[in-house]
């Protein structure tokens, strides 16, 4: 019991964490296994194209990517304050320790008043309280204006500082991240979605995010960056990290039942380890079985805002049963088949469906032949 | 309450019983209109309001003792901290020092029979009942899991019994509603001749401008909830994004009332203590017009800064930097109440008894919550504190250490005169002792762990804030036995405690010369009660026989103070 | 609420020299008047602050959604809150003039006077009965009840589940082909700041918005040319003539139901403290020493009135 | 904030009992003047002012008008102690604080809002995103 209170109160030295040794990050919250693009599977001939889950050819091993390092943030801090990754956060360091210097000073003073005068006028035999004025306008002006001085100044600080928390720079590397009940998902401009924000060391990374359902809240503690995440509403933070490792983040906002178990780990790579990962990632993206990757892309690029799969007509036809139909177009009779699909994903208003209007954009150069391929199978199977 | 109350003067036996004697009887008592029965009342239902909330706060404790899951799972966790949360605010601190302690004093303070409006009183009092029942009943349905806050969009999602908690907490607004209505009136019309705004005691000026902000504030909490119950159950939209709505603009609607109620808190329990710490230093206390106007001019600044708790929470840049410049205004009034507080201490002839101790403590753990709420204030350090443990340890040094602090002083501060019986000083002296070891074995660590990286409400936690948990539930623990220890203290003294004299501290407010227990109309018809020179200890001597002080103006020609 | 607001005003209890409702703690009579009219206005000063949050999101909704409230502001019929604001005021007049009567001890003109303002509450609620019983019956409720059948001009609205609208006389309405496009809501009408409703704004500068987020920017994106052709080619696109109704519409109902259920739940409130107050009077228990609870009701009747007076023009009057 | 009464608490009533006396005159006035600027009030809106806001503005100043008309004689404000209308009055100013603070931060982050989420179906089929509405 001792020795639990000088650790924090006395001796002042970081608390050594009791779990010695690397902290493998997947332990012990039940944090998700690192999820691959897809599953593992057995190497088999190729079966049936609309089966999802059908054995991969033996010659195509599953691509993995690399499993995300140990925790480098653990006891790493000052004893006050987390390990300072970000300039950013070195102003909210400083800024801390000399508020919490004045709020030391300010306290010892006023208990060693407090104490001293408590045993110096105790009641005793013969003491009577010596003679003393109510009020003295004097004192009390300057009690009023010196801490009205500290106040300013820690406001002004307080300011300027989060006026840089809030203004990243134009050049920023964007990642959009998506929260939702008790899981974080980050989506980078090539389309992978990852449990765990990747950035690259040195270069300022700003996030727009938005929430699936209720109040989130994003927070590094090594960035000192924390943001709220709204349903319908895009919230934006920046930082530049500093040095590479593994940080935690965490969610601070209450939201139900896991709110505590919702939390991932920020990679900060090496220079250089951002984009090969990126590209790892990219490969593994185009790595899944085309109606696996037909159905991804089907939500991931929005298809479904407009085409649905359960037969009901929204902005455009469903593509529910339609491959192998033939439909009136703007030019004439046309059978729903692997080139129409192809030609109405690159140029969409060449053959329209009758009674739709021609407000579809155009995918050229957005998609890959593998993902034209993915979303064709993706259709074919849809019955 | 039987107690045969008698009170110690010439004749022997009391013109009058005393209030707690007039009529017995738990129907009289139900339907009574004296505002010191509805006082002892609130008293009864807030001390095991505070004691079942402290029990969850305990279970809380005990399950954060490691990480991962020890007595309950993550969605009972969530449940516990909620109960916790909305029972000590809702029910215990809100209506704590106003309503019981209050109710019980202002009156007999003012010399008068009673407060303005007694049966908008008695309303007030089953108003509170009802909103307890409320609480009770989502509490034995299926807790509400929502956080205190009740922060939509989950709050009108979530599967619990939030209607219930909601309904609860609408009631009890109105009952603090009509409880400041009538301190209002009552020190506006009952000041008796002679005392004009600056000769009132200090606890006046700290009920009437709580009873400011419960009048002002509290309708907005009612409205908050009302959209709330009908967002809830009508899915109206106003603060559903699905349908238009802006949970943002829930948390406006709902800080708007909560930062005064925080004031609400906490400025009663500065009054008791202004009164406490003078009395007990023996000495005029110092720059009263200071603290008269800082308290006045709290109750003003309050309704400015309600959006510092939205620093993070999706709120503009320009309304953060605009609520962080008027938080600072928020920091000086407490700053000079603290200052005077510590200037009457000098040159004064301290006696360090139980209401002192807890003044004391109450100075120094006040300073510490008001001094970390300048961190908060500061933007880009909330921006890493917000949400964090950080928050978790100033608010309850905030409302634990002093508001709640300042509750058991000023309630063994007021014991004698409302039980007629005097406590075990000992015990209480070790008690407020222990309570302020406890206090800060609980809630230091809390500051440190937060700014590690701990965040708010969280079920488990990163293995390398174990420590600081386990120290944290040592200290809570030990909290929670000697408060129970005191309260035992308090119960006993019913039954065995000595007869208390008029005047156990040597206060020279106008409840000191009210026999203790005093009569129905808090004076005897023959005694009016004289009104002496405010905090002016000069005419007081101790009496051995008497137990308590007097004052030598009324000493007979046979005592030995007698002087022509 | 309410039940306590006459509580503090008036305390029916053992007698005292002047008037036997003087409660014993107080002085005297004036004493407790002074006292009751203080209580009075903390309580009205409270109420002002309960119908504050109410007026708070009205303002906000309206200034960030200009084109729902437009839009939906058409559904009232202001003749009929025009008719309650005239009853509204007619009854404040004949509670300030049951005030006089009380203080000059006319109690035949008292009991007139409070049986005016409970008639003129009663006509209020029931104006308000049929206003609400037409919103019901159109559907225009609130969030996401909102699904009526005609726009406020009576032109048949396209119902979400696809069939063509009707026009008043039942013939499908001939559109043009772009109002048929399904999620895509009318262009609102120049001149409202805020996003155009229905389209995933495209915020200026901010390019992930449409650079990261595929679907529904880049299908906004898509569609907005149309319309700015459309407009171009000088058609002129108002929302009275277009099928559907801006996104949210509900909102509007939101907050009109709520304004004026929780005006017309103290009106209710004020009709049962006038009834209580009529038996009395009938009973002759007011008189020039004792009137506080008439003055007191008449207050709070005068306030119900004063938040009337805002409700109006805020929720009828929108040009 | 604070208003010294005198010592006794209330203050000697100078009129014939306890309270001012509307006279017929005042009242039937100010009757008259409510229901004209109602009648004003409706026309008013009638009238296309160029710019919407123009519109609410002068709606807004009329019923201030019929607001402090009501307040004065009705209510007797004009005849009562001044803390009444102390009270009064800072309750509507801290309803006003209130409405400009919740705007100018509801202004500042309007541009980020979006209705268009892509989880939630349109707003008229049933959101399958929320979990059955539970009873309470």
């Amino acid at each position: 019991m001792l020795q639990y209170l000088l650790t924090f109160v006395v001796l002042g030295q970081p608390a050594t964490p009791p779990a010695a040794g690397a902290d493998k990050p997947a332990a012990e919250q039940s944090q998700p296994a690192e999820k691959a693009a897809a599953g593992d599977k057995k190497p088999e001939a190729a079966g049936n194209p609309c089966d999802k889950n059908a054995p991969r050819p033996a010659n195509k091993p599953k691509k993995t990517l690399p499993p995300v390092g140990p925790r480098t943030d653990i006891g790493a801090g000052t004893y006050w304050m987390p390990v300072a990754n970000s300039d950013m956060a070195e102003h909210v360091d400083g800024l801390f320790l000399a508020i919490l210097a004045i709020s030391i000073f300010c306290f010892v003073g006023i208990t060693i008043a407090v104490v001293y005068f408590a045993w110096k006028y105790r009641h005793r035999e013969g003491h009577q309280a010596p003679e003393s004025d109510a009020h003295n306008d004097a004192l009390e002006i300057t009690w009023t204006i010196i801490p009205s001085i500290v106040c300013v100044i820690i406001f002004l600080l307080g300011w300027k500082g989060f006026v840089d928390l809030n203004t990243p720079p134009k050049h920023a590397y964007e990642i959009t991240v998506v929260a939702e009940k008790w899981k974080w998902s980050y989506k980078y401009p090539n389309g992978w979605v990852d449990e765990n924000l990747h950035v690259p060391v040195g270069e300022p990374v700003r996030l727009v995010m938005r929430s699936k359902d209720v109040l989130h809240s994003f927070w590094v503690p090594s960035f000192r960056v924390k943001q709220d995440v709204i349903p319908n509403r895009y919230t934006k933070i920046w930082f530049e990290a500093k040095t590479p490792g593994v940080y935690r983040q965490y969610c601070a906002e209450y939201c139900g039942d896991r709110h505590s178990f919702m939390k991932s780990l920020v990679v900060v790579h090496p220079p250089g380890g951002f984009k090969r990962y990126m590209e790892e990632a990219e490969q593994a993206l185009l790595d899944m079985p085309p109606v696996e990757l037909g159905e991804y892309l089907y939500a991931a690029r929005g298809c479904n805002q407009c085409h649905s799969t359960d037969g009901t007509t929204k902005t455009g036809p469903s593509w529910k049963g339609i491959f192998g139909e033939t439909h009136q177009t703007s030019a004439g009779a046309v059978k729903v088949d692997e080139n129409y699909i192809r030609e109405s994903i690159l140029d969409p208003t060449a053959k329209v469906r009758a009674g739709f209007n021609p407000v579809m954009p155009t995918f050229k150069g957005q998609l890959k032949d593998e993902q034209i391929d993915g979303l064709i199978t993706y259709i074919k199977c849809l019955k | 309450m039987a107690t045969a109350a008698t009170t110690i003067d010439s004749s022997g036996a009391p013109p009058e019983p005393s209030y707690l004697t007039v009529k017995r009887g738990f129907r009289n008592w139900i339907v009574t209109l004296d505002h010191k029965r509805i006082g002892v009342m609130y008293l009864i239902g807030i001390t095991t309001s505070f004691l079942l909330g402290g029990v969850f706060a305990l279970l809380v404790r005990t399950e954060l003792f490691f990480p991962g899951s020890q007595i309950v799972n993550e969605a009972q966790y969530n449940q516990l901290f909620t109960l916790h949360g909305a029972i000590m605010v809702f029910l215990v601190i809100i209506p704590g020092l106003p309503a019981a302690l209050g109710n019980f004093s202002l009156p007999i303070v003012l010399g008068a029979p009673d407060v303005a409006f007694p049966r908008l009183n008695l309303f007030s009092f089953y108003l509170w009942c009802t909103g307890a029942a409320l609480m009770l009943l989502s509490l034995i349905v299926n807790a509400a899991d929502t956080g205190w806050t009740f922060y939509t969009p989950y709050s009108t999602t979530t599967g619990t019994a939030v209607v219930p908690a909601v309904a609860g907490a609408f009631v009890l607004g109105f009952s603090s509603i009509f409880t400041g209505l009538n301190f209002i009136v009552t020190i506006h019309k009952f000041k008796p001749k002679g005392m004009g705004w600056f000769q009132m005691p200090l606890n006046l000026w700290g009920i009437y401008s709580t009873a400011l902000l419960q009048v002002l504030a509290t309708p907005v909490l009612g409205i908050t909830l009302l959209l709330l119950l009908v967002e809830r159950i009508g899915r109206i939209g106003i603060f559903d994004p699905a349908l238009g709505g802006d949970p943002v603009l829930f948390q406006h609607f709902f800080w708007f009332y909560s930062h005064p109620a925080v004031y609400i808190m906490i400025l009663p329990a500065m009054a008791v203590m202004s009164d406490l710490i003078t009395t007990f230093s023996h000495k005029h206390i110092f720059g009263y017009r200071f603290i008269a106007y800082s308290s006045v001019g709290l109750a003003a600044l309050s309704f400015l800064v309600w959006g510092h708790h939205m620093f993070v929470s999706g709120q503009s840049k320009l309304a953060s930097m605009v609520f962080s410049a008027l938080t600072f205004t928020v920091a000086i009034p407490s700053a000079i109440k603290v200052f005077n507080w510590v200037a009457t201490l000098y040159k004064a002839d301290i006696t360090l008894k139980t209401p002192m101790l807890y003044a004391l403590s109450f100075i120094l753990l006040f300073t510490i919550g008001g001094l970390t709420g300048i961190f908060l204030g500061a933007l880009n350090v909330d921006v890493h504190l917000h949400d964090s443990y950080f928050v978790v340890a100033h608010f309850h040094y905030v409302m634990m250490g002093s508001a709640l602090i300042a509750f058991l002083g000023a309630l063994h501060y007021w014991w004698p005169k409302m039980f007629g019986r005097m406590f075990n000083e000992r015990v209480g002296q070790v008690c407020a002792v222990l309570v302020f070891i406890g206090f800060n074995t609980t809630f230091l660590p809390q500051f440190v762990m937060g700014a590690r990286g701990m965040a708010r409400r969280y079920f488990d936690y990163d293995p390398e804030f174990t420590r600081f948990h386990q120290v944290s539930t040592i200290g809570a623990f030990l909290m929670g036995i000697t408060l129970v220890v005191s309260f035992g203290n308090l119960i006993y003294s019913l039954f065995r405690g000595r007869r208390a004299p008029r005047n156990p501290w040597g206060g020279t407010t106008l409840e000191w010369q009210a026999p203790s227990p005093p009569p129905l109309y808090n004076f005897y018809a023959h005694e009016q009660p004289v009104l002496y020179p405010i905090y002016d200890y000069s005419d007081l001597y101790y009496d051995e026989k008497e137990g308590g002080w007097l004052r030598r103006a009324d000493a007979k020609p046979e005592d030995e103070a007698y002087e022509p | 609420m309410s039940s306590a607001a006459h509580d503090e005003g008036a305390h029916a209890g053992h007698g005292h020299a002047e008037s036997p409702f003087i409660q014993h703690h107080f002085d005297d009579g004036a004493h407790q008047f002074e006292s009751g009219k203080l209580g009075i206005w903390l309580f009205l000063g409270q109420e002002v602050l309960f119908f504050s949050a109410l007026f708070v999101a009205y303002i906000i909704y309206r200034h960030n959604h200009p084109e729902i409230f437009e839009y939906a502001h058409r559904y009232l019929d202001v003749r009929l809150g025009a008719i309650n604001t005239g009853v509204l005021i007619l009854s404040s007049l004949s509670a300030a003039w049951a005030v006089r009567a009380a203080q000059l001890n006319q109690r035949r003109a008292l009991i007139f006077c409070l049986a005016v303002t409970l008639l003129c509450a009663f006509g209020f609620l029931g104006i308000k009965y049929v206003e609400y019983a037409a919103k019901i019956h159109h559907h225009t409720l609130f969030g996401k009840r909102f699904a009526p059948h005609e726009a406020p001009d009576g032109t048949e609205i396209e119902q979400p589940d696809g069939n063509p609208g009707k026009d008043a006389k039942g013939q499908p309405t001939a559109k043009e082909p772009l109002n048929t496009v399904g999620g895509v809501k009318a262009q609102p009408i120049e001149g409202s700041k805020g996003p155009p409703p229905g389209t995933a704004p495209v915020v200026p500068g901010d390019p992930s918005a449409s650079k990261e987020e595929p679907a529904s920017a880049q299908a906004g994106v898509g569609v907005l040319p149309a319309i700015e052709a459309q407009k171009a080619a000088g058609a002129k696109i108002d929302t009275e003539s277009s099928a559907r109704p801006p996104p949210n519409t509900g909102m509007f109902f939101t907050i009109y139901f709520l304004m004026t259920g929780l005006h017309g739940l103290h009106v209710l409130a004020g009709v049962f403290v006038f009834i209580w107050l009529l038996w009395r009077a009938a009973k002759g228990h007011f008189g020039p020493k004792y009137y506080g609870p008439i003055d007191f009701a008449a207050l709070y009747w005068h306030l119900v009135d004063l938040i009337w007076i805002f409700l109006f023009p805020l929720l009828y009057l929108i040009a | 904030m604070s208003d010294p009464t005198h010592e006794s608490g209330y203050d000697d009533h100078t009129h014939s009992d306890m309270g001012h006396v509307a006279s017929k005159r005042v009242l039937l006035g100010t009757w008259g003047t409510l229901m004209v600027l109602t009648i004003v009030t409706v026309t008013a809106s009638r009238v296309d002012f160029g710019a919407s806001e123009l519109n609410l503005l002068i709606a807004m100043v009329i019923a201030v008008i019929k607001a402090t008309l009501v307040c004065l004689f009705f209510m007797h404000l004009k005849y009562d102690k001044l803390f009444h209308s102390v009270v009064f009055v800072s309750a509507i100013l801290l309803a006003t604080l209130f409405v400009s603070f919740a705007l100018m931060d509801s202004n500042q982050y309007q541009t980020d809002v979006y209705w268009q989420q892509k989880d939630y179906q349109p707003t008229s089929d049933v959101d399958k995103s929320y979990p059955v509405l539970q009873p309470y």
